[in-house]
Protein backbone atom coordinates (compact mmCIF):
# COMPACT_ATOMS: atom_id res chain seq x y z
CA UNK A 1 0.00 0.00 0.00
CA UNK A 2 0.86 3.11 -0.75
CA UNK A 3 0.52 6.48 0.30
CA UNK A 4 0.74 9.50 -1.38
CA UNK A 5 1.31 12.29 0.96
CA UNK A 6 2.05 16.01 0.20
CA UNK A 7 5.18 16.93 2.02
CA UNK A 8 4.60 20.97 2.28
CA UNK A 9 2.04 19.64 4.79
CA UNK A 10 4.63 18.41 6.82
CA UNK A 11 6.60 20.01 10.13
CA UNK A 12 9.92 17.67 9.28
CA UNK A 13 10.71 14.15 8.38
CA UNK A 14 9.85 13.80 12.01
CA UNK A 15 6.47 14.56 11.55
CA UNK A 16 5.87 12.85 8.49
CA UNK A 17 6.69 10.03 10.73
CA UNK A 18 4.80 10.13 13.21
CA UNK A 19 2.03 10.81 10.81
CA UNK A 20 2.48 7.32 9.33
CA UNK A 21 2.86 5.47 12.55
CA UNK A 22 -0.56 6.90 13.13
CA UNK A 23 -2.38 6.02 10.48
CA UNK A 24 -0.62 2.64 10.39
CA UNK A 25 -2.23 2.45 13.70
CA UNK A 26 1.79 0.93 14.87
CA UNK A 27 2.65 1.25 18.31
CA UNK A 28 6.07 4.00 18.63
CA UNK A 29 7.85 2.08 20.99
CA UNK A 30 7.62 -1.35 18.02
CA UNK A 31 7.74 0.21 14.21
CA UNK A 32 7.31 -1.83 12.02
CA UNK A 33 10.21 -0.71 10.26
CA UNK A 34 10.23 -2.23 6.97
CA UNK A 35 6.65 -0.89 6.68
CA UNK A 36 7.28 2.70 7.47
CA UNK A 37 10.48 3.00 5.76
CA UNK A 38 8.38 1.77 2.32
CA UNK A 39 5.90 4.62 3.15
CA UNK A 40 8.34 6.78 4.06
CA UNK A 41 10.62 6.79 0.55
CA UNK A 42 7.04 6.83 -1.59
CA UNK A 43 6.28 10.40 0.15
CA UNK A 44 9.34 11.38 -0.47
CA UNK A 45 9.07 11.00 -4.28
CA UNK A 46 6.59 13.88 -3.96
CA UNK A 47 10.12 15.94 -3.22
CA UNK A 48 9.70 17.87 -6.27
CA UNK A 49 7.79 20.43 -4.57
CA UNK A 50 9.68 20.28 -1.60
CA UNK A 51 12.46 23.34 -1.13
CA UNK A 52 16.06 21.95 -0.77
CA UNK A 53 17.01 22.86 2.65
CA UNK A 54 13.86 20.99 3.62
CA UNK A 55 14.55 17.58 1.14
CA UNK A 56 18.07 17.33 2.91
CA UNK A 57 16.57 16.97 6.51
CA UNK A 58 13.83 14.45 4.89
CA UNK A 59 16.48 12.61 3.18
CA UNK A 60 18.52 12.30 6.05
CA UNK A 61 16.36 11.13 8.30
CA UNK A 62 14.94 8.48 4.96
CA UNK A 63 19.15 7.31 5.62
CA UNK A 64 18.38 6.89 9.09
CA UNK A 65 15.47 4.66 8.15
CA UNK A 66 17.45 2.41 5.60
CA UNK A 67 19.87 2.04 7.94
CA UNK A 68 17.91 0.50 10.68
CA UNK A 69 16.07 -1.11 8.77
CA UNK A 70 19.44 -3.17 7.50
CA UNK A 71 20.37 -3.86 10.32
CA UNK A 72 17.23 -5.00 11.61
CA UNK A 73 17.25 -7.55 8.39
CA UNK A 74 20.77 -8.73 9.50
CA UNK A 75 21.31 -11.79 11.42
CA UNK A 76 22.26 -10.72 15.10
CA UNK A 77 25.08 -11.53 16.46
CA UNK A 78 25.29 -14.01 19.22
CA UNK A 79 24.84 -12.56 22.41
CA UNK A 80 27.61 -12.20 24.58
CA UNK A 81 26.45 -13.75 28.34
CA UNK A 82 28.56 -10.79 29.74
CA UNK A 83 26.90 -8.46 27.44
CA UNK A 84 23.58 -6.57 28.52
CA UNK A 85 20.84 -7.24 26.22
CA UNK A 86 21.46 -5.73 22.81
CA UNK A 87 20.19 -2.49 22.23
CA UNK A 88 17.33 -2.55 19.32
CA UNK A 89 18.79 -0.23 16.19
CA UNK A 90 14.69 1.48 16.23
CA UNK A 91 16.30 2.78 20.09
CA UNK A 92 17.28 6.29 19.25
CA UNK A 93 14.91 6.73 16.34
CA UNK A 94 12.06 6.12 18.86
CA UNK A 95 12.96 8.30 21.59
CA UNK A 96 13.39 11.16 18.96
CA UNK A 97 9.99 10.81 17.76
CA UNK A 98 8.63 10.47 21.23
CA UNK A 99 10.64 13.65 22.24
CA UNK A 100 9.03 15.32 19.42
CA UNK A 101 5.13 14.01 19.44
CA UNK A 102 5.59 15.47 23.52
CA UNK A 103 6.49 18.96 21.99
CA UNK A 104 4.15 18.47 19.34
CA UNK A 105 1.63 18.04 22.07
CA UNK A 106 2.49 21.17 23.95
CA UNK A 107 2.80 23.33 21.23
CA UNK A 108 -0.73 22.13 21.04
CA UNK A 109 -1.53 22.78 24.36
CA UNK A 110 -0.34 26.20 23.97
CA UNK A 111 -2.42 27.36 20.91
CA UNK A 112 -5.58 26.48 22.78
CA UNK A 113 -4.26 28.27 25.70
CA UNK A 114 -3.69 31.63 22.70
CA UNK A 115 -6.92 31.00 21.24
CA UNK A 116 -8.65 30.91 24.48
CA UNK A 117 -10.08 27.67 24.03
CA UNK A 118 -8.77 26.27 27.53
CA UNK A 119 -9.61 28.69 30.93
CA UNK A 120 -6.77 31.43 30.92
CA UNK A 121 -6.27 34.70 32.30
CA UNK A 122 -5.53 38.25 30.45
CA UNK A 123 -3.47 40.78 31.01
CA UNK A 124 -3.74 43.87 29.86
CA UNK A 125 -1.80 46.57 27.45
CA UNK A 126 0.40 49.07 29.99
CA UNK A 127 -1.82 52.52 30.71
CA UNK A 128 -0.74 55.19 28.24
CA UNK A 129 1.12 57.45 30.02
CA UNK A 130 3.10 60.44 29.44
CA UNK A 131 6.12 58.12 29.75
CA UNK A 132 9.02 58.70 32.07
CA UNK A 133 11.82 60.38 30.08
CA UNK A 134 15.30 59.49 31.23
CA UNK A 135 17.55 61.53 28.83
CA UNK A 136 20.57 60.08 28.07
CA UNK A 137 23.83 62.57 26.75
CA UNK A 138 27.49 63.03 27.66
CA UNK A 139 29.85 65.77 27.72
CA UNK A 140 31.63 64.55 24.97
CA UNK A 141 28.66 64.75 22.80
CA UNK A 142 28.13 68.26 23.69
CA UNK A 143 31.70 69.65 23.30
CA UNK A 144 31.89 67.85 19.99
CA UNK A 145 29.03 69.26 18.36
CA UNK A 146 30.13 72.62 19.81
CA UNK A 147 33.20 72.18 17.71
CA UNK A 148 31.28 70.76 14.50
CA UNK A 149 29.13 73.20 14.29
CA UNK A 150 31.52 75.86 15.14
CA UNK A 151 33.57 74.78 12.68
CA UNK A 152 31.68 74.26 9.77
CA UNK A 153 30.16 77.71 10.21
CA UNK A 154 33.88 78.59 8.65
CA UNK A 155 32.78 76.87 5.96
CA UNK A 156 29.23 77.36 5.49
CA UNK A 157 29.81 81.24 5.61
CA UNK A 158 31.43 82.36 2.55
CA UNK A 159 31.41 86.18 2.29
CA UNK A 160 28.81 86.54 -0.28
CA UNK A 161 28.35 90.94 0.71
CA UNK A 162 30.50 93.07 1.10
CA UNK A 163 30.36 93.92 4.51
CA UNK A 164 29.37 97.81 5.06
CA UNK A 165 31.32 100.74 5.78
CA UNK A 166 31.25 100.72 9.88
CA UNK A 167 34.31 97.55 9.85
CA UNK A 168 37.58 98.07 10.09
CA UNK A 169 39.48 95.66 8.28
CA UNK A 170 42.87 97.10 8.79
CA UNK A 171 42.14 96.57 12.84
CA UNK A 172 41.66 93.31 12.21
CA UNK A 173 44.64 92.69 10.28
CA UNK A 174 46.64 93.62 13.26
CA UNK A 175 44.55 91.58 15.65
CA UNK A 176 45.52 88.64 13.19
CA UNK A 177 49.45 89.35 12.66
CA UNK A 178 49.44 89.89 16.57
CA UNK A 179 47.82 86.50 17.14
CA UNK A 180 50.01 84.94 14.41
CA UNK A 181 53.39 86.28 15.91
CA UNK A 182 52.22 84.62 19.68
CA UNK A 183 51.93 81.39 17.95
CA UNK A 184 55.10 79.88 16.30
CA UNK A 185 53.45 76.87 14.82
CA UNK A 186 50.07 79.11 13.71
CA UNK A 187 46.79 79.52 13.91
CA UNK A 188 44.38 77.01 13.07
CA UNK A 189 41.90 78.84 10.36
CA UNK A 190 38.71 77.66 12.17
CA UNK A 191 40.27 79.31 15.63
CA UNK A 192 40.52 82.80 14.27
CA UNK A 193 36.53 82.74 14.20
CA UNK A 194 36.26 81.88 17.35
CA UNK A 195 35.75 85.23 19.17
CA UNK A 196 33.39 86.28 16.72
CA UNK A 197 29.93 86.92 17.27
CA UNK A 198 28.60 88.17 14.68
CA UNK A 199 28.55 87.09 10.84
CA UNK A 200 29.90 90.31 10.33
CA UNK A 201 32.72 89.92 12.66
CA UNK A 202 33.85 86.88 11.10
CA UNK A 203 33.22 88.11 7.70
CA UNK A 204 35.36 91.02 8.37
CA UNK A 205 38.08 88.47 9.86
CA UNK A 206 38.07 86.29 7.42
CA UNK A 207 38.93 89.82 4.87
CA UNK A 208 41.63 90.65 7.09
CA UNK A 209 43.17 87.21 6.51
CA UNK A 210 42.57 87.32 2.52
CA UNK A 211 44.70 91.30 2.39
CA UNK A 212 47.22 89.78 5.10
CA UNK A 213 47.54 87.07 2.83
CA UNK A 214 47.63 89.04 -0.54
CA UNK A 215 50.00 91.16 0.95
CA UNK A 216 51.99 88.04 2.02
CA UNK A 217 52.32 89.42 5.59
CA UNK A 218 50.92 86.37 6.74
CA UNK A 219 50.48 82.87 5.07
CA UNK A 220 47.62 79.76 5.18
CA UNK A 221 49.41 76.38 4.93
CA UNK A 222 47.66 73.37 4.53
CA UNK A 223 49.84 70.20 5.29
CA UNK A 224 47.51 67.56 4.01
CA UNK A 225 44.47 67.40 2.52
CA UNK A 226 41.47 68.37 4.28
CA UNK A 227 43.24 68.71 7.44
CA UNK A 228 43.62 72.02 9.40
CA UNK A 229 44.92 75.43 7.79
CA UNK A 230 47.38 76.84 9.70
CA UNK A 231 47.82 80.71 9.37
CA UNK A 232 51.20 82.23 10.44
CA UNK A 233 53.47 84.89 10.05
CA UNK A 234 55.76 85.35 7.38
CA UNK A 235 59.02 86.35 8.88
CA UNK A 236 60.45 88.39 5.89
CA UNK A 237 63.59 90.02 6.20
CA UNK A 238 62.58 93.45 7.38
CA UNK A 239 59.93 91.56 9.65
CA UNK A 240 62.82 90.09 11.48
CA UNK A 241 65.35 93.22 11.06
CA UNK B 1 -27.87 33.83 33.55
CA UNK B 2 -24.65 35.11 36.07
CA UNK B 3 -26.13 35.80 39.43
CA UNK B 4 -25.07 39.29 40.40
CA UNK B 5 -21.74 39.12 41.94
CA UNK B 6 -20.59 36.63 39.01
CA UNK B 7 -22.16 39.64 36.80
CA UNK B 8 -20.09 42.13 38.52
CA UNK B 9 -16.78 39.82 38.56
CA UNK B 10 -17.71 39.16 34.59
CA UNK B 11 -17.72 43.14 33.97
CA UNK B 12 -14.96 43.79 35.97
CA UNK B 13 -12.90 41.01 33.95
CA UNK B 14 -13.80 42.33 31.06
CA UNK B 15 -13.36 46.07 31.30
CA UNK B 16 -9.79 45.43 32.91
CA UNK B 17 -8.35 43.11 29.91
CA UNK B 18 -9.92 45.90 27.87
CA UNK B 19 -7.71 48.64 28.21
CA UNK B 20 -10.48 51.32 26.17
CA UNK B 21 -13.82 52.41 26.30
CA UNK B 22 -16.67 49.69 26.19
CA UNK B 23 -20.09 50.40 25.68
CA UNK B 24 -22.88 49.17 27.64
CA UNK B 25 -25.00 47.83 25.07
CA UNK B 26 -21.92 45.58 24.14
CA UNK B 27 -21.11 44.35 28.05
CA UNK B 28 -24.69 43.31 27.74
CA UNK B 29 -24.88 41.72 24.75
CA UNK B 30 -21.66 39.62 25.78
CA UNK B 31 -23.13 39.04 29.37
CA UNK B 32 -26.24 38.09 28.07
CA UNK B 33 -28.17 40.71 30.66
CA UNK B 34 -30.27 43.45 29.41
CA UNK B 35 -29.38 47.11 28.72
CA UNK B 36 -30.82 48.25 31.85
CA UNK B 37 -29.23 45.79 34.02
CA UNK B 38 -26.03 46.06 32.59
CA UNK B 39 -25.72 49.84 33.20
CA UNK B 40 -27.27 49.41 36.82
CA UNK B 41 -24.52 46.68 37.10
CA UNK B 42 -21.88 49.23 35.98
CA UNK B 43 -22.88 52.08 37.81
CA UNK B 44 -23.05 49.94 41.24
CA UNK B 45 -19.35 48.67 40.37
CA UNK B 46 -18.20 52.40 39.73
CA UNK B 47 -19.07 53.73 42.94
CA UNK B 48 -18.03 50.63 44.65
CA UNK B 49 -14.71 51.73 43.24
CA UNK B 50 -14.93 54.94 44.35
CA UNK B 51 -15.94 54.05 48.00
CA UNK B 52 -12.96 52.19 48.71
CA UNK B 53 -10.98 54.99 47.06
CA UNK B 54 -9.45 52.08 44.77
CA UNK B 55 -6.06 53.07 42.88
CA UNK B 56 -8.32 51.76 40.01
CA UNK B 57 -11.43 53.37 38.79
CA UNK B 58 -14.69 52.98 36.33
CA UNK B 59 -15.24 56.42 34.42
CA UNK B 60 -17.91 56.65 31.83
CA UNK B 61 -17.61 58.57 28.37
CA UNK B 62 -20.03 58.60 25.57
CA UNK B 63 -18.02 56.06 23.91
CA UNK B 64 -18.55 53.81 27.09
CA UNK B 65 -17.47 52.72 30.15
CA UNK B 66 -13.74 52.81 30.50
CA UNK B 67 -11.12 51.51 33.93
CA UNK B 68 -7.94 53.93 34.58
CA UNK B 69 -5.83 54.39 37.48
CA UNK B 70 -7.43 57.18 39.74
CA UNK B 71 -5.77 60.82 39.22
CA UNK B 72 -4.98 60.79 43.37
CA UNK B 73 -2.33 58.58 42.29
CA UNK B 74 -0.91 59.49 39.41
CA UNK B 75 2.49 60.02 41.00
CA UNK B 76 3.38 56.56 41.84
CA UNK B 77 2.00 55.45 38.66
CA UNK B 78 4.39 57.78 36.77
CA UNK B 79 7.29 56.46 39.01
CA UNK B 80 6.41 52.95 38.18
CA UNK B 81 6.17 52.78 34.59
CA UNK B 82 9.46 52.29 33.03
CA UNK B 83 11.64 55.07 32.25
CA UNK B 84 12.19 55.65 28.21
CA UNK B 85 15.58 56.48 27.36
CA UNK B 86 15.81 59.37 24.69
CA UNK B 87 18.41 61.22 23.71
CA UNK B 88 18.78 64.77 22.09
CA UNK B 89 18.45 64.92 18.52
CA UNK B 90 21.90 66.12 16.77
CA UNK B 91 19.99 69.75 15.37
CA UNK B 92 18.87 69.33 19.25
CA UNK B 93 22.39 68.79 21.02
CA UNK B 94 24.30 71.48 18.48
CA UNK B 95 21.89 74.16 19.63
CA UNK B 96 22.23 73.37 23.19
CA UNK B 97 26.32 73.60 22.41
CA UNK B 98 26.07 76.88 21.00
CA UNK B 99 23.87 78.12 24.20
CA UNK B 100 26.18 76.42 26.69
CA UNK B 101 28.95 78.14 25.45
CA UNK B 102 28.18 81.28 24.03
CA UNK B 103 25.55 82.55 26.44
CA UNK B 104 23.16 84.83 26.83
CA UNK B 105 22.35 84.21 22.73
CA UNK B 106 19.96 85.10 20.77
CA UNK B 107 18.13 82.76 18.39
CA UNK B 108 18.93 84.38 15.46
CA UNK B 109 22.74 84.55 16.76
CA UNK B 110 21.87 80.45 17.32
CA UNK B 111 20.81 80.00 13.87
CA UNK B 112 23.69 82.71 12.43
CA UNK B 113 26.02 79.75 13.45
CA UNK B 114 24.14 77.08 12.53
CA UNK B 115 22.92 78.24 9.43
CA UNK B 116 19.31 76.87 9.34
CA UNK B 117 16.34 77.81 11.52
CA UNK B 118 16.32 76.99 14.84
CA UNK B 119 12.66 77.20 16.23
CA UNK B 120 11.94 73.57 16.88
CA UNK B 121 15.19 73.18 18.79
CA UNK B 122 14.65 75.44 20.93
CA UNK B 123 11.50 74.83 21.76
CA UNK B 124 12.39 71.05 22.66
CA UNK B 125 15.19 72.13 24.45
CA UNK B 126 13.16 74.73 26.61
CA UNK B 127 10.19 71.78 26.97
CA UNK B 128 12.74 70.07 28.36
CA UNK B 129 14.40 72.29 30.84
CA UNK B 130 17.58 72.75 30.11
CA UNK B 131 17.71 75.97 28.45
CA UNK B 132 15.45 78.91 29.53
CA UNK B 133 14.78 82.80 28.84
CA UNK B 134 17.26 84.88 30.43
CA UNK B 135 16.41 88.26 29.50
CA UNK B 136 16.24 90.17 26.37
CA UNK B 137 19.02 91.78 24.06
CA UNK B 138 19.15 95.41 23.76
CA UNK B 139 19.39 95.32 20.74
CA UNK B 140 16.42 96.11 17.64
CA UNK B 141 13.14 94.19 18.49
CA UNK B 142 14.84 93.14 22.04
CA UNK B 143 14.90 89.91 21.01
CA UNK B 144 15.06 87.06 23.88
CA UNK B 145 18.06 85.59 24.83
CA UNK B 146 18.55 82.09 26.05
CA UNK B 147 20.83 80.39 28.48
CA UNK B 148 21.01 76.53 30.05
CA UNK B 149 19.27 76.00 33.23
CA UNK B 150 20.45 73.58 36.44
CA UNK B 151 18.86 70.60 34.73
CA UNK B 152 21.32 71.56 32.24
CA UNK B 153 24.29 71.29 34.86
CA UNK B 154 22.31 68.12 35.72
CA UNK B 155 22.40 66.21 32.80
CA UNK B 156 26.03 66.77 32.09
CA UNK B 157 26.99 66.16 35.68
CA UNK B 158 28.47 69.53 35.92
CA UNK B 159 28.71 71.89 39.55
CA UNK B 160 28.78 74.95 37.25
CA UNK B 161 28.80 76.71 33.87
CA UNK B 162 32.87 76.80 35.01
CA UNK B 163 33.38 73.54 34.72
CA UNK B 164 32.57 72.92 30.77
CA UNK B 165 35.54 71.59 29.13
CA UNK B 166 36.68 74.29 27.25
CA UNK B 167 35.42 73.56 23.60
CA UNK B 168 38.41 75.06 21.66
CA UNK B 169 42.11 75.99 21.78
CA UNK B 170 41.50 79.52 21.94
CA UNK B 171 39.22 78.79 25.07
CA UNK B 172 42.28 77.36 26.48
CA UNK B 173 44.40 80.22 26.08
CA UNK B 174 42.58 83.08 26.93
CA UNK B 175 41.50 81.46 30.13
CA UNK C 1 3.96 58.44 54.00
CA UNK C 2 0.33 56.89 52.94
CA UNK C 3 -2.11 55.89 55.23
CA UNK C 4 -2.85 52.27 55.00
CA UNK C 5 -5.92 52.78 52.43
CA UNK C 6 -3.89 54.95 50.72
CA UNK C 7 -0.98 52.53 50.48
CA UNK C 8 -3.47 50.15 49.33
CA UNK C 9 -4.91 52.40 46.35
CA UNK C 10 -1.29 53.64 45.29
CA UNK C 11 -0.37 49.91 44.93
CA UNK C 12 -4.03 48.96 42.93
CA UNK C 13 -2.97 52.26 40.20
CA UNK C 14 0.70 50.60 39.98
CA UNK C 15 -0.30 47.06 39.39
CA UNK C 16 -3.04 48.28 37.28
CA UNK C 17 -0.94 50.89 35.14
CA UNK C 18 2.29 48.40 35.06
CA UNK C 19 0.30 46.00 33.64
CA UNK C 20 3.14 43.28 34.43
CA UNK C 21 4.62 41.79 36.91
CA UNK C 22 6.30 44.27 39.36
CA UNK C 23 8.45 43.28 42.26
CA UNK C 24 7.49 43.33 46.19
CA UNK C 25 10.85 45.45 45.99
CA UNK C 26 10.18 48.37 43.54
CA UNK C 27 6.40 48.91 44.80
CA UNK C 28 8.39 49.40 48.75
CA UNK C 29 10.78 51.85 46.33
CA UNK C 30 7.92 53.63 44.79
CA UNK C 31 5.76 53.92 47.85
CA UNK C 32 8.51 54.60 50.11
CA UNK C 33 7.47 51.86 52.29
CA UNK C 34 9.75 49.01 53.83
CA UNK C 35 9.72 45.96 51.86
CA UNK C 36 7.81 44.23 54.66
CA UNK C 37 5.04 46.52 54.64
CA UNK C 38 4.82 46.13 51.33
CA UNK C 39 4.63 42.94 51.44
CA UNK C 40 2.14 42.62 53.85
CA UNK C 41 -0.34 45.23 51.66
CA UNK C 42 0.18 43.10 48.97
CA UNK C 43 -1.29 40.17 50.32
CA UNK C 44 -3.96 41.72 51.64
CA UNK C 45 -5.24 43.38 48.58
CA UNK C 46 -4.66 40.38 46.71
CA UNK C 47 -7.14 38.56 49.61
CA UNK C 48 -9.90 40.99 49.12
CA UNK C 49 -9.83 40.74 45.42
CA UNK C 50 -10.51 36.74 46.28
CA UNK C 51 -13.08 36.79 48.66
CA UNK C 52 -14.68 39.74 46.34
CA UNK C 53 -14.75 37.07 43.63
CA UNK C 54 -13.25 40.03 41.78
CA UNK C 55 -12.89 39.56 37.89
CA UNK C 56 -9.49 40.89 38.69
CA UNK C 57 -7.04 38.66 40.36
CA UNK C 58 -3.39 39.88 41.55
CA UNK C 59 -1.19 36.66 41.83
CA UNK C 60 2.35 36.64 42.67
CA UNK C 61 5.05 34.87 40.41
CA UNK C 62 8.71 34.62 40.84
CA UNK C 63 8.97 37.50 38.86
CA UNK C 64 6.57 39.84 41.24
CA UNK C 65 3.26 40.64 41.45
CA UNK C 66 1.26 40.62 38.54
CA UNK C 67 -3.08 42.10 38.08
CA UNK C 68 -4.50 39.52 35.64
CA UNK C 69 -8.15 38.64 35.10
CA UNK C 70 -9.57 35.59 36.87
CA UNK C 71 -9.24 32.23 35.02
CA UNK C 72 -13.52 31.93 35.96
CA UNK C 73 -14.48 34.89 33.60
CA UNK C 74 -12.08 33.92 30.69
CA UNK C 75 -15.12 33.17 28.22
CA UNK C 76 -16.47 36.44 29.21
CA UNK C 77 -12.95 37.89 28.67
CA UNK C 78 -12.36 36.40 25.69
CA UNK C 79 -15.63 37.44 23.43
CA UNK C 80 -14.90 41.17 24.78
CA UNK C 81 -11.48 41.26 23.49
CA UNK C 82 -10.29 41.48 20.26
CA UNK C 83 -9.63 38.46 17.93
CA UNK C 84 -6.48 37.81 17.75
CA UNK C 85 -5.18 38.61 14.29
CA UNK C 86 -1.95 37.27 13.45
CA UNK C 87 -1.93 33.45 14.24
CA UNK C 88 1.59 31.36 14.85
CA UNK C 89 2.28 28.83 12.28
CA UNK C 90 2.33 25.04 13.26
CA UNK C 91 6.18 25.44 13.04
CA UNK C 92 6.65 28.55 15.38
CA UNK C 93 4.57 27.50 18.04
CA UNK C 94 6.05 24.12 18.00
CA UNK C 95 9.79 25.83 18.13
CA UNK C 96 8.16 28.13 20.69
CA UNK C 97 6.73 25.14 22.86
CA UNK C 98 10.46 23.55 22.42
CA UNK C 99 12.41 27.24 23.67
CA UNK C 100 10.08 27.29 26.43
CA UNK C 101 10.24 24.01 28.37
CA UNK C 102 14.10 23.95 27.32
CA UNK C 103 15.48 27.28 27.55
CA UNK C 104 18.48 28.35 27.35
CA UNK C 105 18.28 26.15 24.15
CA UNK C 106 20.44 26.88 21.14
CA UNK C 107 19.70 27.06 17.27
CA UNK C 108 20.81 23.75 16.74
CA UNK C 109 19.40 22.09 19.68
CA UNK C 110 15.77 22.97 18.56
CA UNK C 111 16.54 22.03 15.26
CA UNK C 112 17.95 18.27 16.69
CA UNK C 113 14.22 17.96 18.34
CA UNK C 114 12.18 18.88 15.41
CA UNK C 115 14.91 17.19 12.56
CA UNK C 116 14.08 20.31 10.42
CA UNK C 117 16.17 23.78 10.34
CA UNK C 118 14.24 26.57 12.82
CA UNK C 119 16.09 29.54 10.99
CA UNK C 120 12.84 31.49 9.99
CA UNK C 121 10.66 30.61 12.58
CA UNK C 122 13.19 31.41 15.23
CA UNK C 123 13.42 34.64 12.91
CA UNK C 124 9.91 35.65 13.15
CA UNK C 125 9.42 34.82 16.95
CA UNK C 126 12.14 37.09 17.65
CA UNK C 127 10.60 39.33 15.61
CA UNK C 128 7.13 38.91 17.19
CA UNK C 129 9.03 39.97 20.93
CA UNK C 130 8.17 36.09 21.90
CA UNK C 131 11.72 35.10 22.27
CA UNK C 132 15.06 36.74 23.02
CA UNK C 133 18.83 35.77 22.70
CA UNK C 134 19.61 35.48 26.61
CA UNK C 135 23.01 34.64 26.37
CA UNK C 136 25.93 32.85 24.76
CA UNK C 137 26.30 28.94 24.84
CA UNK C 138 30.06 28.21 26.39
CA UNK C 139 30.61 25.94 23.59
CA UNK C 140 32.56 25.51 19.83
CA UNK C 141 31.37 28.78 18.13
CA UNK C 142 29.80 30.21 21.46
CA UNK C 143 26.48 29.48 19.75
CA UNK C 144 23.33 31.93 20.91
CA UNK C 145 20.75 30.92 23.48
CA UNK C 146 17.15 31.40 23.47
CA UNK C 147 14.70 32.28 25.68
CA UNK C 148 11.06 32.96 26.24
CA UNK C 149 9.94 37.23 26.69
CA UNK C 150 7.31 38.70 28.97
CA UNK C 151 5.20 39.34 26.25
CA UNK C 152 5.40 35.05 25.93
CA UNK C 153 3.70 34.76 28.81
CA UNK C 154 0.81 37.57 28.25
CA UNK C 155 0.10 36.48 25.12
CA UNK C 156 -0.48 32.90 26.48
CA UNK C 157 -2.09 33.66 29.30
CA UNK C 158 0.54 32.49 31.89
CA UNK C 159 1.75 34.86 35.10
CA UNK C 160 4.87 32.76 35.07
CA UNK C 161 6.75 30.00 33.21
CA UNK C 162 5.78 27.91 36.35
CA UNK C 163 2.18 28.38 34.83
CA UNK C 164 3.54 25.89 31.53
CA UNK C 165 1.17 23.42 31.24
CA UNK C 166 3.30 20.34 32.59
CA UNK C 167 5.12 18.28 29.84
CA UNK C 168 3.68 14.75 28.87
CA UNK C 169 4.35 11.63 30.02
CA UNK C 170 6.50 10.44 27.68
CA UNK C 171 9.15 13.06 29.31
CA UNK C 172 8.42 11.44 32.69
CA UNK C 173 9.26 8.47 30.84
CA UNK C 174 12.30 9.16 29.34
CA UNK C 175 13.45 11.34 32.90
Amino acid sequence: MSYSVKLEIYEGPLDLLLKLIEQNRVDIYDIPIATITDQYLDSLEELAEVDLELLADFLLVAATLINIKTRMLLPRPRVDETMEEEEDPRQDLVNRLVEYRSFKALAQALEQRYEGVLPRVYFRDPQELEPQVELHATLAQLVRSFRNVWIEREETEIPVKIPEGDVDIREQMQVIEEWCSKRRRGLKLQDLFVGAVSRREALVLFMALLELIRQGRVRAAQDEPFGPILISKTWSRENVG
Amino acid sequence: MLVREELKGAIEAILFARAEAIHVEEIARITGVSREDAQIIMTELAQEYNERKSGIEIVSSETGFVMCTRPEYHEYVKEASSPQVTRLSQAALETLAIIAYRQPITRAEVEAVRGVRADRALQSLQKRGLIEEVGKKSAPGRPVMYGTTGEFLKLFGLTSLQDLPPALEEEVHNG
